[in-house]
């Protein structure tokens, strides 16, 4: 049983850590430049396209209106056509991205738009692009920021994993709910809940230090 | 006739929020020309130098770099215009993520460099400024005249045509203050670079400018050679401006100053001299013809590009005798001007 | 009667087709001088946490082994009062005309909630494919599976995406309500289902066991045993539910 | 229909605003200070008390690690304690907010580290207190950033309140569910989607104004 | 004997990083002082007047304000202390979402002013640093000299006792200087306040300063009274950094200097002057004695609080018949110290 229990535990760990650092990494990969898009696209932004911010913000606030659980549903066919199937944790991670990339566009954003203005003059004034500037000043100067923005993401994302448990994706939360939540055997839920705090303390915990490490200031 | 201007400027005009920051500014630069720009506090001189990269777009009015005019340019093509240029913040603004080598390596990617150029560059520039060991230390772990000596070799770094300053040496020690006068005066000579300084330090406006350009809320106030401004200041601003350049007669002899002559005392006199009659023998030959001892009580020549400009503070013992109005006049011939101010004890 | 005309009773039902079939059920309670505030719920565990902490009078949405279950794990003191309907629950799919023809390692999905799972276990027992421990009892899940011949993948979904998943697997074991829901050919697609007579898995309303004698409990379940409820759930769930009184 | 329709958008309406803004506001009031907390405490913080940072930090993530479901039955009695009840959008409001002051606090404290030292050297040298330095500094300097934060915070609140559905409160998202989901009627789903994603365009557009207008840069 | 010093300074040592930015610095002021910190850019000045206030923690060393060993104190403890000291930061420091008026009033909100006369006293000061119409304003809406100027309002606002400025008039134009220059001089006279003043601006030094210190590579070099270290600096850093404060020949006439005499040529001298010998006839003595003309090129009299201290750039025409040795000599004995440069063609 309780070889049953661990071995159901650890499996549970590599379902949840799958979805939660797949499903990140696209985040941040897409989620970033949108952010960097509604900041750019801005009326005070480096280049001005109030039509395209317009569309941008539009889209990321619907998308992150919608509930997760219908997100899940609205999702199948895109979900089918890319992983070529709509269950388990791979497929989990295809609607758990396309929620999250608005999400992290709206942190990364927050964090983005605190660069001081007179950095920006500076780059902009030696001739740089749009593109210097984004890739010298904001991105860079904003890292901190960015990556205590994305540990709060990764943590979220282990939250809404859990949900991911209806379309077969497994892991810790779907443990947790149907055991201790569904079948009421609290001792798996303890266990299961233990093992999620030290996951999520163990991510805060080297978001924390990276970001420290990578703020000169 | 002559080459076309490099930087030309024509009646533009800024608004802050409320404040008509910049309001109807011409001049024009000619390649090689060092231009200093000096007004009170809050006169709209960073205002204008921002103006002329571009960084602030004006209300009205035109500027012409290099024979583009940037007042109509997009942002995208201002790029190429402002690859030309090189600018120093008040502010320093040095990437707070970025090293010192990477600070001055920043303008050398974006104008394309190769690898191994642009580190020898680096090098090179951070050595100049006096900053060899501090290359690999971020912005936070220097001192603000090591921030501002990074921020001004990274705007040599890609050898620009125009130099932009906005207070290019106001953290610096004098001696510090010196060898990068001595840079910017070699960069102007070797490759010249023309260059707008903004500046309070009128030793620097002394040292490297040409022209100066005093501006009063947001307009020009008075324009000419340095020579010309430094002699013979005419507008009030200039003058007020001015006031700590030239000597200024010391607290405690202005407070012994009686208007009336008294035993043992000998008129004071200010002698203003500029240009062809500073250097001379005008002491020597003012004992000479009216038999007095002049005492240098204070004040002294600067010398203006070649140029000598000062003041005398000279009280003349043993004048009993001699007669103050012959001896005014005499003055006024060979100085810019001259006023007797009072009666002291002259102190030898 | 003026005592009960007085009275409101507040119900706990799930959210869905129930809430239309209530709405009959409480114009027919009305002429019995009931009020009837229904309070809809998501989730299959709080009805019976509601009810026993005395935040409803009644809730119609379980049947035996679920309430089971329940009072197993929770001690709770609730019974069933009167049965409401039933809903087979079947086996579909769309690659596959019977259970002779899935294939070894065949996928299939079941409900992941414990009633539900636990009746599609037997369902696939009582059709040869797998044998369960007998210590699971009325319960089972996937890791009580002794025996499974043919090597079948069990996938355990949530109850509401079984149906619409059935194009990703071999053959679902889904809640007749959802089948229709997900577009599933009900007679076309079924290849097993479960016995109707005696079944256990009959819905009932339930009440708390001190509260099971009272009166308004009688015209409660009076108020649901009629034919124009009956003829609401045919209407309503398109003849897959059956009235079970 | 249609008339019914509208009235039971309008109740969810509602029943959304007021969990979404309750919870909102409880989170701020008390994840403001816990975040504060959090930075204050820190190492490098302007009181530094690393064993009272360590609890802060493990209360947070162990609050955070627990999925939203399980933590709404955990908190069934504490429901009840403070609400009277377990059920319905008053009771709902408090779980909301415990799932939701630890998040707003990671929000907020990655704003607040990333005022400027100076300007907190420059108080501390004026002799101001601790309660000076957060009162006049780390707040109102991180004021557009804490609010661009509030207003991910909500969005994620109207997102969050959506499985409160699971204890009758309610809602929109409720709403969404309960149509779009259980019952496949796709018409409500849609009209039901696009208040929501009015309502969060508006939440975004009031936050992005209101930070714009507090920025000082 | 006499009244405890306002501030102790002893054997402070604080390392920053790798580097070693303060090594064993002592020093003493007494209440009422005015101290003067000048050393190269990196130096340390910064990092010492940041451990004055407590703001850097030392590592080894103690330092006493009005009595109190501030070194051991905890934060809380040191909030007293620090309310009697005003700080003006080199980078100014204003808090941004605060008006000028508002940063100025917060140190008196610290103090615990009522609000009728923190409201009065913060209109009191803006209207001395000359930013009366800029109260409502933004850090970000005001240029730098501004900024500064909130930044002394802000450190004068609650009467310290004791007074830290860092670099606080390098933003500003000479005109305002004077006019800061002489609001710190009444305060300090007026009310007592002891201040420390780190600047690069030797003139800040000579006006208001009554010690100095000078700083290198984080040791004192050199220290005592102004009159002492400018009159006659003896460390080498001192040197470097006074050369632009006292005269230095033009360059274009040192280039015209050859070391042996020719036709038409004058012999030149640098005559190093400072106290007593200054103000005086030496030029006049020198032609009675010797005969000749003396040409004044450049150079001329400072006053460092009352004492004259500068260098004269002397050529003697129609020397051609007396002793260079004798006149050398007879220069030597009336100056601080003479040098034959070589020799020119006096314009003159
Ligand atoms: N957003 C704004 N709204 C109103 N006034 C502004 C704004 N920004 C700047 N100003 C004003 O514009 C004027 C010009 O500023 P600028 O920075 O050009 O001055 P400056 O000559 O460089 O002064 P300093 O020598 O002090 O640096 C200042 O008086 C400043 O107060
Ligand atoms: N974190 C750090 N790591 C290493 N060196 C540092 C660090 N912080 C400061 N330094 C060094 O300490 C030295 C002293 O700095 P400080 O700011 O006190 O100089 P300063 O005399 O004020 O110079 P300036 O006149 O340029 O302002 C500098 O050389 C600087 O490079
Ligand atoms: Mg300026
Ligand atoms: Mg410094």
């Amino acid at each position: 049983m309780l070889s049953l229990l661990l071995d159901l535990l650890w499996q549970s760990l590599l379902q949840t850590l799958e979805m939660t650092f797949a499903a990140g990494a696209v985040s941040l990969l897409l989620g970033l430049p949108l952010a960097v898009l509604l900041v750019t696209t801005d009326r005070q932004g480096i280049r001005p396209i109030p039509p395209l911010n317009l569309v941008a913000s539009w889209i990321v606030n619907a998308v992150r209106s919608v509930p997760f659980i219908i997100l899940l549903i609205i999702l199948i066919p895109v979900t089918r056509l890319i992983a070529g199937t709509s269950l388990g944790t791979e497929a989990a991670i295809i609607p758990l991205s396309i929620a999250c990339i608005p999400y992290y566009a709206r942190i990364a954003e927050v964090s983005l738009r605190e660069v001081d203005r007179g950095l920006i003059d500076a780059v902009r004034a030696m001739g740089g692009s749009r593109w210097t500037i984004i890739r010298h000043v904001l991105v860079p100067e904003a890292l901190p920021g960015l990556l205590s923005g994305f540990t709060v993401t990764l943590v979220t994302l282990i939250g809404a994993s859990a949900m991911a448990g209806a379309i077969g994706a497994g892991g810790l939360g779907d443990l947790a709910i149907r055991y201790g939540y569904q079948r009421f055997e609290t001792n798996v839920m303890i266990a299961v809940v233990i093992v999620l705090i030290a996951l999520v303390c163990l991510i805060q915990w080297l978001g924390d230090r990276l970001a420290a490490r990578l703020g000169h200031r | 006739m002559s080459a076309p201007p490099l930087l030309d400027v024509r009646g533009i005009a800024r608004r802050l929020g409320s404040h008509q920051a910049l309001d109807d500014i011409s001049f024009s630069l000619a390649s090689g020309d060092i231009l200093g720009i000096i007004g009170r506090s809050g006169a709209g001189k960073s205002t204008l130098i921002r103006c002329l990269s571009g960084l602030e777009r004006v209300d009205g009015g035109s500027i012409t770099v290099e024979g583009t005019e940037i007042t109509a340019l997009s942002e995208t093509a201002l790029q190429t215009v402002r690859q030309r240029i090189g600018m120093i913040f008040q502010h320093f603004n040095l990437l707070s993520a970025k090293t010192a080598a990477e600070n001055v390596m920043l303008p050398l990617l974006i104008a394309g460099w190769p690898k191994r150029r642009r580190e020898e560059r680096v090098a090179e520039l951070l050595d100049l400024v006096g900053l060899g060991g501090q290359a690999k230390r971020y912005p936070h772990q220097l001192s603000g005249g090591q921030k501002q000596r990074v921020g001004i070799a990274r705007a040599l770094a890609a050898s620009p045509a125009l130099l932009l300053c906005d207070e290019a040496t106001s953290a610096l020690d004098p001696e510090t203050t010196t060898s990068i006068l001595a840079l910017l005066d070699d960069i102007n000579r070797r490759l010249g670079v023309t260059m707008v300084l903004i500046t309070h330090e009128m030793s620097v406006i002394r040292s490297l400018a040409r022209k100066v350009i005093v501006l009063d809320h947001g307009r020009i106030a008075e324009q000419g050679s340095v020579a010309e401004i430094f002699g013979a200041p005419r507008s009030d601003v200039t003058h007020s401006l001015l006031r700590g350049f030239r000597p200024e007669l010391p607290d405690h002899l202005a407070a012994a100053l009686r208007p009336e002559p008294f035993p043992g005392s000998a008129p004071l006199f200010r002698i203003d001299l500029a240009g062809e009659n500073a250097r001379g023998t005008l002491l020597f030959d003012l004992a000479q013809s009216f038999r007095v001892r002049p005492v240098l009580l204070h004040g002294g020549l600067q010398d203006v590009r070649g140029v000598a400009v000062g003041s005398l503070f000279v009280a003349l013992a043993d004048a009993g005798a001699a007669p103050v109005d012959a001896i005014l006049s005499f003055l006024l011939g060979r100085s810019q001007a001259t006023e007797l101010l009072g009666h002291v004890v002259p102190s030898a | 009667q003026a005592q009960a005309a007085s009275q409101t009773l507040r119900v706990g039902i799930m959210s869905g087709e129930d809430e239309d079939v209530w709405r009959v059920v409480s114009a027919n309670a009305a002429q019995h001088g009931l009020t009837i505030k229904i309070t809809t719920f998501e989730d299959y565990t709080q009805p019976n946490e509601a009810l026993s902490e005395h935040d409803l009078d009644a809730n119609s949405f379980q049947h035996k082994p679920y309430l089971d279950a329940q009072i197993q794990a929770r001690g709770y003191k609730i019974v069933p009062v009167g049965y409401t309907y039933v809903q087979p629950i079947g086996l579909y799919s769309r690659k596959y005309k019977s259970i002779a023809d899935l294939p070894k390692g065949a996928v299939i999905g079941v409900p992941n909630d414990p009633s539900n799972e636990g009746r599609a276990l037997l369902l696939l027992q009582a059709q040869g494919l797998i044998t369960l421990n007998k210590a699971a009892g009325s319960l089972p899940t996937a890791l009580d599976i002794a025996g499974n011949p043919k090597n079948i993948q069990i996938k355990e979904l949530d109850a509401g995406i079984v149906g619409r998943s059935i194009g990703d697997l071999d053959a679902a074991v889904v809640n007749t309500d959802w089948a229709i829901k997900s577009g599933i050919k009900i007679p076309q697609e079924r290849i097993a289902q479960e016995a109707v007579a005696g079944n256990p898995y009959r819905n009932f309303i339930a009440v708390n066991t001190e509260d099971a004698d009272k009166p308004w409990v009688k015209q409660l379940v009076a108020s649901y045993q009629q034919p124009n409820v009956a003829a609401e759930i045919l209407k309503v769930y398109h003849g897959a539910t059956l009235p079970a009184w």
